[in-house]
Formats: C-alpha cells, structure tokens, sequence
C-alpha cells in the first residue's frame, strides 16, 4: 500500500490495479497478435474483479500457448502438450469446480493436432473459457499451414493451401459449446467486450480469434494478416456488455438490440448492424457461418448463446465444493461400510 | 483344446484309482455369450462354500459371442490357486472344440459330453460320462427360447453328482447369483436338480476325484482384482476417476461407479467424485493430470493400447511432478493381439515410458486384496512422491474371481503430500516450487486456487529452474534432472517393500511378482516333494527395488527370476539394478502364450536348469 | 553465458602469448531474429575455404525472436569438430547476456564487444576490442529499418581482420549466402568492409588467435545432418513421406520437400512421391504403416514428443511387421523441455517402443554423410526385415552445418525383400505369410494390388496363426514370438556394423554413438597427449549389436560407455546384451544439459574414473 | 471352370460370382447389423464388378473393424488400431492409387477416439469409401455409450446419455467429404443403392450405416434398435443408381427426380419424396440434417454430393502409376544429380 502522497492507482472492485492483473515480459515476436489479445485478456479480467488466484491458464503447445507466460503472474498456469489442453483443462475443473479456467490454444495445437479433443470438450459443455489464437500458421515452428488456413491462402514461400479450413466456430457451435464467437486481436472493442461476457457465462466459452503472425502469416497472399483481416472484416453487430455489479445504463433500444442475461445476471447486448440475427439459432448461426466463408468475409461476434443448457458439471451432478479438497472424512467411506461390500462378498 | 500348450502326458492317474479329495481341476469348454459363466460361478462357489480353497479362470475369445471359450476350476486342498496345467474332468460343451479338448487330456481324466457326440468313442483311456442335454433340458424348460442358458445348469447338477457337492450350497450359490431375478433363479435351479437326479439315476461314479467339506474359507469372501482395484480406490478417496474402456481393466472403473454410486454420494445427493468416460486414453491421462495438478486424488485404468497413447502425458507428469494412478490391466501385445489374453507384457515399458529420460514407480499386487490396498498406497505415493504411479495388474488378477481374506480397511489416514496452504505461505513468506528442501527431491507445492498471491507457480516440464520460471540454463536443466534422480532413489524406501515368502537357504532363489506368485508357491512345494530341493522366494511388489532384493540376491547362489512376457522385462530391471556381481546369478524363466503361468511349468524348468 | 557449464579456468592462455593458429573457438552472442545466422555462416564458410577445418554450432531458444542465442564456430587444424568447452573469441552482441557472456570467458580470451557497453571495465584479464556499431552501421546503411541486420556484417569484418580472414574469401562466401538478393548482398558486404576498415584503423591486435590457409578442406561440402538425410532418402528412393512439424526434424522434410520438387517430378511433370503434412504425429506414423503395407518406401521424421505419440503404431508395425523409416531427431525432454537443445535421450525408448514384447532396430548416424547413407540403409533393413526401423539422430547432428566428404552414390541396388507377385504365387501355388521359410525369421509377404487370388492377406497384430488367419491359440502366439526374436537376432549381422577407430591396447575402450563421436576421437588425442594414456574407440553405430561390439568389450578391462542422456540408456542397452563376465567392465560417461558433449568433459571423467 | 452340365453359376462383367466375394464365416453376434451390412458390400462389389484383388479393407478396433475379415477373402486387408483407420488407409492409398479403399469403421472408433482422424481425411477428400457402423454403442467392449449416442438414449443398465451427439454426416459435409449419406442395415436396397454409387465416386464417400448393436443396443429406450430406426427412418428420397456399363435406363423424370452423374459415368438418380433436396448445396444439407435432429428423425439418404471438387491425389499432383512398384530408375535421381548436389554445397 502506497503511503505517500502519490495519487492511488485505480483499483476494480476487489481492490487489486491492473497491475496485479500483469504477467512476465513477453518474448513472442514484436507487433505478434497474441500479445495484443494477451492485453485484452488482462483489461477484461480486471474490470470484471476476478481474483486472478482463482484463475488457471491453461495451455498447450505454440507461441499461442506460450503466452499465458505474459499476463496474470499470479495466477497458476500449466502449459502442457501439444494439442491436449482441453482434457488436462477437464481434469482440473473437476477437481476443483470453483476455479475460472482460461484455455489458450492455436490453430494448430486446436484445429490439427488437437482437434479430437476441441470436438470432445465442445460436446461436454466443461465451464470454461477456449481461446484460439488463430493466425493460420504454426507458429513456433516456423510458419507450416495449419487447419484452419484459408483454399487458397499463401505462404511465405509460396506454397497455396488447397485443403479446406476448418471452421472452428461452426463446428464448436455443431457439437454444443453455449458461447460461440470471433473475434479480431486487433479489434479491441469487440475482444474486450466479449471477453467480458465469457467471464460471465458458466458452460464452455468458444472465442476463435484471428491473431495475425507478423513473421510468418502476415504478408500480401495470406487471409489471416493484418490488412486482409482489417479489410475483411464484417461484424454481425455491435456489442455492449453491462456487467452485473454496474448500475442498468439505459440505451437500449428493443427494436435495434437483443439482451442477453448472462449466467450471473450480467447483460450481453448485440445491437443489429446489417441484418437480423437471433444469436440463440444453432442451425442459423451455423449457415451464417458458412455463408460468409462463400463470400470471402471474415465474420466476426458473437455467433451462438445458449444459457439454459446444462453444462458438465450439472450433468454430473457433482458436490459443490472443490472435490481437490474434500477431508477425508468425505472421501473415506467409514469401516461399517467395508463390512458391508465384505459381506455382500462371501 | 486349444487353451493347454500341448497334450500333457498321463502322471499320477495312471496309478490306482484311489479316490482324489479336493484336488484337481475341472475345465468347462464352451463358447461365450451362451451364459455358462454364472453356471461356472455357481459351481465355484459350492466348492468354496464347502470351505475348501478353488480359484477359476476364465480363457475367452476376443468377440462378444459364439467362440470357443474354457472355464477351468480348480479345487485344491493345499490352496494352490494358480492355474493347474493338467485338467482332470472336462465339460465339453463346445462340439466345435471337443474333439481337440478331449484329445489334449491326460490319461485318466474325465469328460462329460453331450450324448449325441459320442465323444466316448474318441478314446479309451478316459472315463466318460454322456449327458443327454437337450432331453434334460427341454423336459425342465418349456420356452424354447431360454435353453440354451439354462442347459449350462444342467451340467452344474451333473458334476454336482458326480463331484459329491452339496446341493443345498449348489442352491444357495445359485440364488446369490440370479439374486433378485426369482424367475430365473428357480427355472436354473430346476436344471440343476435335474441334472443332479439324472446323474444319479443314469451315471456311475468311475472316476477318483470328489469333494469333502473342508474348514479352509470361513470368513473369506471371493472378488476378481477388478472389484477390489475399485473397492480400494473407493476407500482411498479417489475423487475424479477418467477412462476409455478396453478389456481388460473396463470392469475396474464399471466396479468402481457401482461403488462410488453406492457410497460416496452425500447426504445431498450430490456426488463427492467425477467419473468421465474420455475420448481416448490421451484424454483420460490429460484429466488425471489436470486434476491431480489440481490437488485431486485422480486415476485412470487401462491396457497396453492405452499405455502407449499415454506415453507423452507419461512423461510430463513426471517432469511437471504430478501425482495421479493409473491401473494397467496387462493383456497380451496390440488391439489385434490376444487381448483377451493374461501378460506380464508392460512392464519395461511402463518403467520408463515416454521419450526422453524418464522412470515411473510400479506397484505389483499378486493378489485382489493387494489390488485393494494397493489402491490405497499408490495415492499415497503419488501424492508423496508428486508424480505419475502405475499400479501394474494384470487379466488374469482382474478379471477371475480369485478367494481372499476380507479386505483390511487402511489404517493410516491419507498422506497427501507436501502442500503448502495459504496460512503456510503467510508463515514462510514463498516457495520454490522445484527446491529440494528437505533433501528427498520432492520440491513444494500449491494448489490452484490457493487463496493467495504468493501462491501461483507455471506449470511446464522439465524447461524451469528451481522458482519453476522459464530457464533454458544448461545448470537448472541438470540440476533439476539430478534432483529427480534424487526423488526416484528415494523412492526405493516408500514402494511396498517385497515379501520374502522363504529364505532359509543361500543356494537357489526365486523371485517373482504379480500373478506368478501363485504358481510359485506351489513350486516350492513342488521342488521339495518331488525333487527334495528347498528353494527361497521373494516376491517383488513394486519398482524400483530396494536394499532386501539387493540382499536376497547377494545371498543366493543362482536366483530364477520369472516373467509372465517373452523378453524377460523384470529380469532386465533387476539385471540393471544390481550389484555387477551379482548378475551372474540371475536366471531367467519367461511364460508366454497367454494363459497365466503354472507351477508345473516353473518347476520343470528351474530343473531343467539346475541340470537335475 | 548460459551455455558454457560454468566459468572455465585459465589455462593455456596464461602463458606466453605464442600465435594460435587455427585452433580456437568463436563465440557470438545475440538474440534469435537478429539475421546474425548469415553474418555466422559467412565466418564459418569464409574459414572453411581458407582450408581450415571448421565446425559450427547453435545454441538457440525455443522461440521465434528476442531470446538468447550462441553461435560458436572453431577452427581447428587438427580436424576436430566437436564442441570445445573453452571459448576463445567472444562476439558479445546481446546486451542482455554480455555481462555474464564476459565474466564466463576463461583469463586470456578475447571480448569483441559494442563501444557504449563498456564491457572492458568487468575484467582485465581479456583482450578487449570495443566496435562503435550504430556508428559504422549508419555510415554503411541509410534505410534505419535495415541497421539491424546488417550491424552483423560489420562484426564478419572486424573479425576477419583481427583473425587474418581473406577478405576475397568473406566476399565470396557473403554473396553465396545472399545467392539472388544482389541488393542485400551489396548492403552487407559494405557493412563487412567497413568493420574491416574500422578494425584496420581502430584496433591494434592483442591476441595470439589467428587464421592461415591450410588445404583440409578441398572439395568437401558444408550441410547439416538433416539436408543429408533429406538428400539421402530422395536417393534411398523414398515415395511417400509424412510429416508433422517439430523442432528439430521440421527441416529435414522441408529440404526434402526442396529436393524432391527438384529431381522427383517426372517428365510429365507428375510427382514420383507423395509428402504429407499431417494432422498429428499418430497420423503420421499410420500413414507411414498403411503406405509400407502397400509396398511403397515410406517414412517420416520427428522428435521425442512424436516418439512418445507413435508408441501404439510402432507395436502394430512390429508385430503386422510392416516396412517404414523414422528419423528421430532427439531433442531434449518434453515439449516443454529444452526443445531446442541436443539429446541423446530417446534411445532406451525407442529401442522397445510400444506395449508389449517389442524391440525395434536403431540405425546411428555420427556425421552428415552417414545421415546420407544411413537413409538409404534405412529402407533396406526395413525392407529386408519387414519392420520399422528408427534412425536416431539429434539436434546437434541435423540442425548445425558440418563439413563433410562429399557423398557416394549408393552402389547397391535397392532391397526390397521379400515380396512375392502374381507369378510367384503362379509358381508357388500360394504361400503363407508368416512361415519361416528361410529360418531367418523374414516371412514372405504379397502387396495389395497383386493381380491374383491368392494374394490377399489379412493383416493384423500378433493374433494369427502362419497364415495370417485369426488365431488365438496359445502355440500359435508363442511360435510367432519366437520366430519375431529369431528375426530381431537376424537384424544383429544386417544393421551397419560398428566402426571400430582405434583397436590395438587391451586396456581401455571406449563405446560411443552419434554425435559423441566428435568428442571422443578429440578425447583419445587428450588423453594421449596430455596424460600418455592410448584408449581404443569402438563406434556404435545400429542396435541391436553384433559380435564385435561383444568382441571389443570382451578384450578390454574397461569400457567407458558414452551417453548423452541423464540414465545411460546405451549402457544399459549394452549391459543388457553383453557376456555376464564383461559386464563388470562397463563404465558410464554421461552429459546431458543440453549442449553438445566436448572432448574435455570425456577426457576429465576417464581421468577422474580411471584414478588418475 | 465348371465341365459337368450343371447349370453355371451367375457372373459379373468381370466373371466372378457372388461366392468369389464372400469372406470367413462371421463371429458377430446373430442379428448384429454389422453383418447385414457385409452383406450389401458383397453385393454391390459383386454387382459393380471390381476385382477383389483390387480392393483394400480397411479398419480400427471394435466388431465392426472385425467384419473385413467376413466379406472379400479375396482382398487385402488391414484390422489397424483403435480409430486411426483414415491414416492407415491414407498411406495406402498414396502408396497404390490404383486400389479401391474401403473403411469399415465403429461409431466408437470413428466418433470418439478417432474422431481427430475423421476429422481431417474428410477434409482431404482423399478417394475412400469410409462406412461407420453406427451402432451407438461400443460392442466389442461390452456396450458403453459412443458418442454418437443420441441425448436420452438409454443403456441397458438405465444409464441414460447426456452429451449431444456426434453428426458425423453433418461434420463430413462440413469438412470437405464430397459424397455423404446415411443409411441403414436394414433398408436393404437403400444401402445397397447408396454402396454402388459409392463405388462410382472419386473423392471421400462417408456413408454412417445405422447398424443397430442386437445384444447391446437393441432394447426399449436405444434410439439405435431396429425397432427406432424403423419406426424413425425419414429417406430423403428414393434413390436408383444407373451403373456407367448398363444401357440407361428409361423412367427418369425432370420434375421428380434429380440427375447425377458420377466420375464413371454411372447415374445417381434421387427421386423425391416429400420436399424438394438439392444434394449438392453443402449449407442445406447441413440444415436439414440438425433439422431431423430436432424432429427425432433418422434421415437417411445421401445428403451431399459434389463431383468437381478436387480429391487428394488431384491435389498432390502425383503420377498415376502406383509408388509402391516405381521402379528404382525412377525413383532414384541419377549420379549427375548428387554431382550437382554435391557442388551446390561445396
Ligand atoms: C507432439 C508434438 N508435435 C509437434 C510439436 C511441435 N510444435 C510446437 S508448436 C507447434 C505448432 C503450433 O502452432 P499453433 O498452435 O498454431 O501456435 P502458434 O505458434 O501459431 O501460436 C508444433 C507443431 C510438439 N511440441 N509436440
Ligand atoms: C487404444 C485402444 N483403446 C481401447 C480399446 C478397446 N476397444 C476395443 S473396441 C472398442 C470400441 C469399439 O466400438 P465401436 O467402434 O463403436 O465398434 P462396435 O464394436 O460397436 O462395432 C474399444 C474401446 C482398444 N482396442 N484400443
Ligand atoms: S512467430 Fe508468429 S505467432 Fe510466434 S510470436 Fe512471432 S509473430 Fe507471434
Ligand atoms: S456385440 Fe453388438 S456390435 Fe458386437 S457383434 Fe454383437 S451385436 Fe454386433
Ligand atoms: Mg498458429
Ligand atoms: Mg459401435
């Protein structure tokens, strides 16, 4: 606590600064996309007052999954093996269901290696927060194509893509995550916002966004660099969140938005930009999707909300408190009860 | 029949017919999915209710229905219960197999066939006994539907008969079976006297053996290693449980839910556990991981396919330090092997698996009530030790039903682990996730969600120093491989230490684990009656070794160390754990065709290499 | 610098300040990104042309840009190419490191260093030379945006310069390097001029290291161990390559990907090959199987991580006993290991990769032109054997450039073993596929395709019979696993024998294997020279081993085992092989922090061992 | 070549008989789906007249994998591991472009381990036919819910099923497969139909085959028993199937029917049922598809079909003789090309 007279930093509602919401220097590539969603990821968890203890970072192999490394220090990370971050993600949300887990992949670590654990934990609906840092490239190993590189995108040596990409989006939406979007590192509004509303949602929370790669996946040929992105883009509307311990603001207007009540009463409002759009119509949302791949578009928002599907932990049917933790007098059924299974075995 | 190595030639029969009390074994020959397994089960049972000491095995196809399948039982008054090699009284219910079942029997041995085969006419030397089952068993079963199932307790009442079993045990075993099913109970127990009466009205006794009430199983209740790997973990606490099913270790974690269901919900009906059927054994190691990073008791049971696809998670745990379980059902080489079939197959692998350098404890139970409280321990250790335990079982143990003294609730409370809470933080102002502070090479740790800011460590494998913060130092890469190495010699004093079952002499040794350890002991005995040659034993329970299996071989002249798998994995460990000069005592015994060993095989072999 | 072990102490430098002639190390200290792996390669060939044996060698993190990196590169007139522990001549150009970078430096070393560091003011006992590099730079480089690049070339000057480098030669060697960019090319050699000018002007010589042109290196060739390979499977024939990218086997694909596009694509401008990137390791190593099934040349390449991945595949491989090549390029520990450092840590895995009763052939290489060779040995054996074989290279080996002879052409044609046609078949009258025909444990196999109906067979694990028919009798499992040993005892005499350097005392030897190889002929120098000890050298060069690895143990009193991993996995590999009299002989040298193993820390450990 | 005057036995263009397609004697359980389903592979191989010899069968782990080895005893054949068919298979294919590769795979080993591999062979359209037998279950393993168990879905010991299925039609359209259909063991002539336009297509055929699991799966409360899927089936049209080598037929109508032609030449007839189906547009099959969902509906049919997109081999660019038997001059480069290999790098 400062003592001197210096004027107090700003602090969000559990009394921390943004500061307590910092990571170690990063080493990932000047001008790298991922360190801009990284600043986002760190302003979001701010404002909504998460105590960044209770939060994992939870990782698998890239310089995507590199960077949790780069913001919230104290919270505990585990940056685990290429492509499996969903199921280690899994395991510890089990063990401990109170714990915000953050999940950062990429492309390659979700939508090649890792895409048959992406299908498995979308399915399961696990209370938690993906992110794909998605640049179309592997990164760290120094610019291949990944899964989700774009019919025709090219790379740096000229090589074209002729396979097409897979859209994680619509297909997290097919298999059953309740919170499905796209955003743009560079699109700060938008990611801070949906961010937001992630950290308000309990069920799995799919974010794809498009993180260029400045070395490898950043020049003229390629659809996930800057400039494609930025001339690209095309929102399906604009976005506001009112968190749940702000005051109702007032401008909403019920002909131009829809409201959203999140899981814990915050308001997510999508003000309609071009045209209609119910976010809560899996089969619509999905068709959208592909439409804008026909089109060239790179769609971005949010795709898909539901908040009444119950997630795996109340599929479950699981004790409250942290399973991690629980005595033994809990986990220990008592000695009337091996006396029992004996008898019932003799 | 296609289940014993080769036709084993005629010993002991050959001589007078005096009568054989509560020793020998029987073999049922049938297919699967025809249900003979609860008539098998029954007759089991009455034997063991009648207190004398029977195991069974099961040897069965890879597929769900219609293949040759051979159940063997064995009684045995000194309590033997490995698997005999010889089978003294065969019930060939399988026509397709018959004709080879009844040839590969020794001289003297027993068959009972179905009447219209005429088996009888196969051989001489064999006592015979026809059984008309359909006649039986349409007369007992009018729904033509139900007697295929039921004509299997026809035969239950014909060795009943033949066996002098009691057959009020026969009923009681056979209503424990079909418990609630009353419909099915009675239809069976119809069959059952109905073969039972026609054995007496139509068969004469012309065979040896037969069984006498004994006192040896009071108290005793009868599990496979499955259930009792289930029913431990239940009682150590495990609390997020992950699986893909594959034969043999399904049952484990099928037990394990009937279980948890049972006895570990609250008084809210709200679980204290989490059970997930993963994707793939990939998933199913990732959720262990993941929870016992994040302070879970967490464990997972699987086979060899398994094992391979959990190499690379393997070898994270192992750097990254996190404790968790996992069950290998050992079974016979790949998906395409005989995975049906028993193997002491993993264990070289396991020791050290995944790529670079990395070594695992192994906990070994021989029996299903070590798989109990080896449950137990292996949470211990794992949470002691912060990294991955294998507990190493194999089909055989876990999927027959094997007798057993009742089960010993564990008696020291739960051993967590160096944990360090929030309060302990405040106290010591920090930690180094990676120190070696108290000199054993298991560093600290925190939990996530550990309410404290101090409490945060970045879990990565082996590219860390001490602070577990990113460090490509060729010192903090080394210094940290050394104190792992520090961390597994100490293990060495925590695994269950080995059973020295005999050692009284300094001449001959065997050394055994798992499942072997019961042809073994009859070995011993074996070695002493027929051939006048003490030997001593000692039985290992887990890797690595400690300072008595250093010292059981330092002591011995020539020790036989013996694998249930081609390559002699255990003798290699052992090979390349011990004193050099001591090595050259080691022998070697492998068994490998995926039946479980059995003493005969051991005897004659340590024999043949003692050049007797 | 972090990647020295520890400070080294003086030792030759402290005396009188001869010449040293082509014979000391460079160090260049930088970051990843910086474009300083041009301006390195400029200084290596530019020596290397001189005549001047030359290795070079890079220390890199494990990220794209701004982390800590070491080049070193040594002369040596001697011919050794190993990594030497001491470092002569520091670049110091990361600012970040320079201060350890220096203090590390043994008493006599020289510090090229940037003027405004001021890194003179940390020791006197180093020859200091301070390199105003914005200066120079922004003299020879208007575009600011490029400054940072070429400020790399200025140091190839002043370099060049203070060791006697041909500047003809820099020249030449700067515009290979810069081949089509004519522009970048005349950027950077003004930037080489101007350090050169500088250092002439500036800089007054203090130091006893120097260059003088020599002829050691007339017609060979600079390549890094996994261009050769590359090279070596496009002429081993190799048709279908699958891949998925990681450091550091990426490299080896990708050159491949180059060549293959140059000489592999037909008249019709349709390729003779298929290369893959697949989704994952698994996918890999099954494309891999399903393409040798089908009788194509096929093979993929990884690293430990992939390893552990393949581990399922690589038993089904084993046992259906299929073709396939796989170069593991070992690395050290896991993902988040050290991935960018060198290992020799996969070895004792891959040697049994997979559940069960598996053993896999291991080929060596040592140098570039044996990762050449060795891919066409490769596909030969595996042909031969019908079996995966594992190539074991290392980061070291496949990622740094080394000087090689040029390479040969294979002389052999290709072996593709045994398959028979439809005509065979015609004559045969049919086959089956797993007989012993030959009693060398190779069966006969038919690819799908074969235009004949009795072709076909079904391709499973290890449960069938001779016939490749479903079997699961236990005779018929234990044959065909005795038959898979004998062929693994076969492999011994077909794998590459072992080079055996030096054979003449019956004292001591050495066993070592890959990369060590460097280190240990420098070694068996030391050891002579400074402690007069001769030392015979046998080279490992495949597994499993053959007679004269046996032989050279058996006729020495001690053998040093050398290893680049933590648990001596070759020696325990050799242990596990050898005369249980020999054993006792065995003595281990292990390194493993993830740098290159040099000479020094050999010769000390032999020394210290040996009690001297 | 029979001598005696018995009557000769029927053969195909290729004169084989049926016999000459028939395989080991089954060990599935009697009534299993699997077998039925070998049995209409026997006749559509049979009826199009391939060469065994030509042919590879393909599979993972489970009584589906299994079934290979009782049908074709002429072919080649390969039971691999647990869901990594599709690479296996890839490899062959690659290796000898010339075999006709079938897959023969498990829901289990498809949809939950496999799923990864699924995934990315439907999105190289490498030429296959992969059949799933969909029986929802795992059998071999004695019956534990797959994941394309449908919601409510009940096991034999009342467990019911929780997480959303697994479409693996709607994912294969998604992903790149250019022929996709449904059908189900017991719709003999579907099925029959659908496997001989499966042979007439160059590109990934995915065919999910209800395959209805008698002794695990086949109770009161399954949605995958004989008796669901009867009561359920919806087919999307009639289909009739014109082979390249007969004369075409005349009863086709414009109005009621749609047309297509395969990469042989042969017809793919769809005769409309109910509403009209534009097989070829990838965004309404999926629609349809997650609309039959919805309903509780099994749709069967073929949902998607495209003959111009580009399969694997197309895209690699690789010669048509099979690799696997290129001679050494071929695949060996010359003395002169390590000479100049040799120079570039000295
Ligand atoms: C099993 C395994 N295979 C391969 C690798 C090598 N590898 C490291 S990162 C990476 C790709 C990362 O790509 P992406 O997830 O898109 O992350 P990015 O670097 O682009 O952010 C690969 C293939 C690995 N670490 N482990
Ligand atoms: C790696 C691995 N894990 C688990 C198994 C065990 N296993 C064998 S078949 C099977 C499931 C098969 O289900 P499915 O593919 O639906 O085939 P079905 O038997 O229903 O036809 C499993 C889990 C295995 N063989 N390999
Ligand atoms: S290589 Fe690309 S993805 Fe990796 S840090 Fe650099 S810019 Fe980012
Ligand atoms: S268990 Fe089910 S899937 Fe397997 S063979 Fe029997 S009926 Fe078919
Ligand atoms: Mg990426
Ligand atoms: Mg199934």
């Amino acid at each position: 606590m400062a003592t001197t007279a210096t004027p107090q930093p700003k602090i969000n509602r559990i009394g921390l600064t943004v500061l307590d919401y910092r990571g170690g220097k990063t080493t990932l590539c000047a001008g790298c996309g991922h360190n801009a969603i990284s600043e986002r990821i760190i302003d979001a968890f701010y404002e909504m007052g998460i105590a960044p203890e209770r939060v994992v970072k939870m990782s698998g192999i890239g310089c995507s999954s590199k960077s949790p490394a780069y913001f919230m220090g104290r919270s505990h990370s585990f940056n685990s093996v290429h492509g499996r971050m969903p199921s280690v993600t899994t395991g510890a949300v089990l063990a401990n269901s109170k714990i915000v887990a953050l999940g950062v992949s990429g492309d390659g670590d979700t939508a090649s290696i890792g895409i048959g654990q992406f299908v498995h934990l979308m399915r399961r609906n696990l209370p938690m927060i993906y992110i794909i840092e998605d640049n179309g490239v592997y990164g760290l190993t120094k610019g291949q194509f990944s899964a989700t590189a774009d019919l025709g995108s090219k790379l740096k040596t000229g090589v074209i893509n002729d396979l097409p990409p897979i859209d994680t989006c619509a297909l997290a939406i097919m298999l059953g995550a309740t919170f499905v979007g796209r955003s743009f590192s560079g699109d700060k509004k938008q990611l801070h916002t949906m961010l937001k509303a992630a950290l308000s949602h309990r069920g799995t929370v799919m974010l794809d966004v498009i993180s260029p790669c400045t070395t490898f996946n950043d020049h003229e040929g390629s659809t996930k660099s800057y400039k494609f992105v930025i001339d690209h883009e095309e929102p399906l509307h604009d976005l506001n969140f009112v968190p749940h311990f702000n005051e109702i603001d007032v401008e909403y207007d019920a002909g131009t938005s829809i409201n959203v009540t999140m899981h814990d009463g915050s308001q997510l409002r999508l003000r309609k930009l071009e045209r209609d759009y119910d976010p809560t119509n899996k089969t619509e949302a999905i068709k959208r999707i592909m439409e804008s791949h026909e089109a060239g578009d790179v769609l971005t928002g949010v795709f898909y909300l539901n908040t009444t599907a119950p997630n795996f932990l109340d599929m479950i049917d699981m004790t409250d408190r942290p399973l991690a933790t629980l005595p033994e007098s809990v986990t220990r059924p008592s000695r009337q009860v091996l006396e029992e299974c004996m008898e019932e075995l003799r | 029949m296609a289940t014993t190595e080769f036709a084993v030639h005629g010993t002991e029969h050959d001589a007078v017919r005096e009568p054989v009390v509560n020793d020998f074994s029987i073999q049922v020959a049938t297919v699967n999915g025809s249900g003979s397994q609860s008539a098998n089960t029954v007759l089991l049972r009455t034997i063991f209710k009648m207190g004398v000491p029977v195991s069974g095995k099961n040897m069965f196809p890879s597929n769900i229905a219609g293949l040759p399948t051979w159940y063997t039982i064995r009684a045995s008054k000194k309590g033997y219960i490995a698997r005999k090699k010889e089978i003294d009284f065969l019930v060939a219910m399988n026509p397709e197999t018959a004709r080879e079942d009844v040839m590969s029997l020794a001289s003297g041995a027993v068959a009972l066939y179905d009447e219209p085969l005429k088996l009888n006419e196969l051989r001489s030397d064999l006592t015979f006994y026809p059984v008309p089952y359909d006649k039986i068993t349409a007369a007992v079963c009018p729904e033509s539907k139900l007697r295929k199932l039921v004509r299997n307790m026809v035969y239950v009442g014909v060795v009943a008969r033949l066996l002098n079993l009691d057959m009020a045990e026969v009923e009681k075993a056979l209503r424990k079976q079909f418990a609630k099913k009353v419909k099915a109970a009675e239809l069976n127990w119809n069959a059952a006297k109905a073969g039972y009466d026609y054995a007496t009205a139509s068969l004469t006794k012309a065979d040896p053996f037969t069984v006498e009430r004994m006192d040896k199983t009071a108290g005793m209740i009868i599990i496979d290693g499955n259930a009792a790997a289930a029913m431990g973990s239940m009682f150590a606490g495990v609390t997020v449980v992950t699986w893909y099913p594959i034969t043999p270790s399904s049952s484990l974690v099928e037990t394990l839910i009937d279980y948890m269901k049972a006895y570990r919900v609250g008084p809210d009906g709200k679980a204290t556990f989490a059970i997930v059927q993963a994707e793939d054994e990939l998933a199913a190691i990732g959720m262990v991981l993941g929870a016992g990073w994040a302070g879970a008791r967490s464990m997972t049971a699987t086979a060899g396919p398994g094992i391979s696809l959990m190499a690379e998670f393997a070898g994270l745990g192992y750097y990254v330090e996190i404790p968790g379980v996992i069950w290998d059902i050992q079974r016979v080489g790949p998906s395409t092997g005989l995975p049906t079939r028993t193997s002491q197959g993993d264990i070289a692998f396991v020791a050290r698996l995944s790529h670079g350098d990395t070594c695992h404890p192994m906990l070994i139970p021989c029996s299903v009530s070590e798989c109990f409280s080896m449950a137990n321990d292996a949470f211990d250790l794992a949470e002691q030790l912060q990294t991955p335990v294998f507990v190493m079982s194999d089909l055989d143990l876990g999927m027959n039903n094997w007798m057993s003294e009742p089960f010993q609730y564990p008696e020291k409370p739960q051993n967590r682990g160096k944990v360090l809470t929030a309060e302990d933080l405040d106290r010591l102002g920090g930690f180094a996730r990676y120190k070696d502070v108290d000199g054993d090479g298991v560093g600290y740790r925190t939990l996530p969600g550990t309410d404290h800011s101090g409490a945060a460590w970045f879990a990565r494998g082996s590219g860390h120093n001490e602070k577990s913060q990113y460090s490509e130092r060729p010192d903090d890469y080394a210094n940290n491989m050394d104190r792992l190495t520090r961390k597994f010699e100490n293990a060495r004093t925590l695994v269950p230490q080995p059973e020295i079952v005999r050692n009284d002499s300094n001449e001959v040794g065997i050394i055994a684990y798992g499942t072997s350890h019961h042809a073994v002991v009859e070995t011993l005995d074996q070695l002493q009656s027929e051939y006048g040659v003490r030997v001593d034993y000692l039985r290992l329970r887990a890797y690595p070794f400690n300072r008595e299996v250093h010292d059981f071989i330092a002591t011995h002249q020539r020790v036989y160390i013996v694998d249930q798998n081609r390559d002699a994995q255990m003798h290699e460990l052992v090979k390349l754990d011990i004193a050099v000069e001591d090595i050259a005592k080691l022998r070697s015994i492998r068994h490998y065709n995926g039946l479980p060993i059995d003493a005969r095989t051991i005897t004659d072999n340590i024999i043949s290499q003692e050049g007797k």
